[in-house]
């Protein structure tokens, strides 16, 4: 299982702030490919992924446990 | 009395207090203290914002705003920072975030307070919707830019 | 209650307030708010300081700083200034010049407010003494430079 | 008469903050020949003068009424 985070326009095309996904091994391109395919109502072009609070690679492996946050461009400030 | 500050680099729904970031890295070390508030616009381009919603992955924006401090602290020595952003809603003229820097030099305390902004606006997972009298838009493309403190 | 700033440009005995003049600056076309506090530094290059005095050509003064918020205004369209500078005895810590500007735009209001304390210690008549454990001196060759806040 | 203000240094080496000076016409370099024969105990080389709260060049004539200010370098911020 993994948990998956979503925000601002993205948590609105989800409909929620985050779910829960059966898990086993891949990478956050994996991640981002589902959720890609499951809200194909967002543009995830400019998306950075982040893996327990921190900024990764599509590479970077996702392990059963992780926390995955899909980050739009940021506006703070 | 005067609590203090909770913690230097904070995600908060309480309008923001600039004086206690003041108070806080005010020190007899530092001879300047330089303190940014961004704060909500009315008008941009001839389009009236009424308010403002921002939203934050909260854990990770005050991690990213103890990183962005930590690494000031480095590049300018002496200096020492506190930052603070408002999420939930927020009325024109409301303030949104607050950055005070502290530093023995003037300079200093000007060009890291500017950097703090600059490096927020870049990775703090913090994103901001305008609400307009016809229409509302989550804002994130940084070359869009209605509303709020801007480039 | 807060009564607000006396004056934009002020040179007083009292306290400052930082927030007087940031609230006075603050306003719904602005999205920018800095403000710099020069503080009284204790140590410098080894040698503490016990506390200041500032001096000032009190009319004079003021006529200089609201030329300088003039200036800025002028320079910086959509601008807002306010300075005020304590003088009298101070303390370490002590709050000697407070500075705030708002600007529509953050770029804006961190140039403004630094042209602010240039000019100021250029061409306000206010003077500092420092006053050491073994001394005391007017402060007024710009290239030498202990306590408070420094180029 | 005119009317004369001293400041920091210059205000401890004349011992007072102010005086008035008797004069007919002149330039603020003749006041300012004055106040350095008279207060002789201290630097005014790097002196400026402002009459009437504005800074003048010492050609500026001085008349009866103004007000003179030697402003020592200046330290305020």
């Amino acid at each position: 299982m993994i948990y998956l985070h979503y925000f601002a326009g993205l948590k609105e095309a989800a409909g929620k702030p985050e779910e829960s996904l059966p898990w086993t091994s891949g990478t956050a391109a994996d991640v981002l490919q589902w959720a890609a395919t499951t809200y194909s109502n967002f543009d995830f072009s400019a998306v950075q992924i982040a893996v327990n609070e921190e900024y990764v690679l599509e590479t970077e492996p996702v392990k059963p446990g992780d926390h995955v946050a899909f980050i739009p461009p940021v506006s703070g400030g | 009395m005067d609590v203090g500050l909770k913690k230097p680099f904070e995600v908060t729904f309480e309008p923001l207090e600039p004086m206690k970031c003041m108070n806080y890295v005010t020190r007899p070390e530092a001879g300047a203290v330089t303190l940014f508030a961004g704060t909500v616009r009315e008008w941009t381009n001839g389009k009236r914002t009424m308010h403002l919603e921002y939203e934050a992955y909260v854990p990770m924006a005050e991690k990213k705003l103890a990183e962005i401090g930590a690494e000031i602290e480095k590049k300018w020595p002496g200096s020492r920072v506190a930052i603070v952003h408002r999420i939930g809603a927020l009325a024109i003229s409301d303030l949104a975030v607050v950055i005070a820097v502290s530093s023995p030099h003037r300079r200093a305390a000007y060009e890291a307070n500017e950097y703090a902004i600059e490096q927020i606006k870049k990775v703090v997972p913090i994103w901001k919707k305008e609400i307009w009298e016809d229409g509302e838009k989550w804002i994130g493309d940084q070359s869009y830019k209605p509303g709020s403190e801007q480039l």
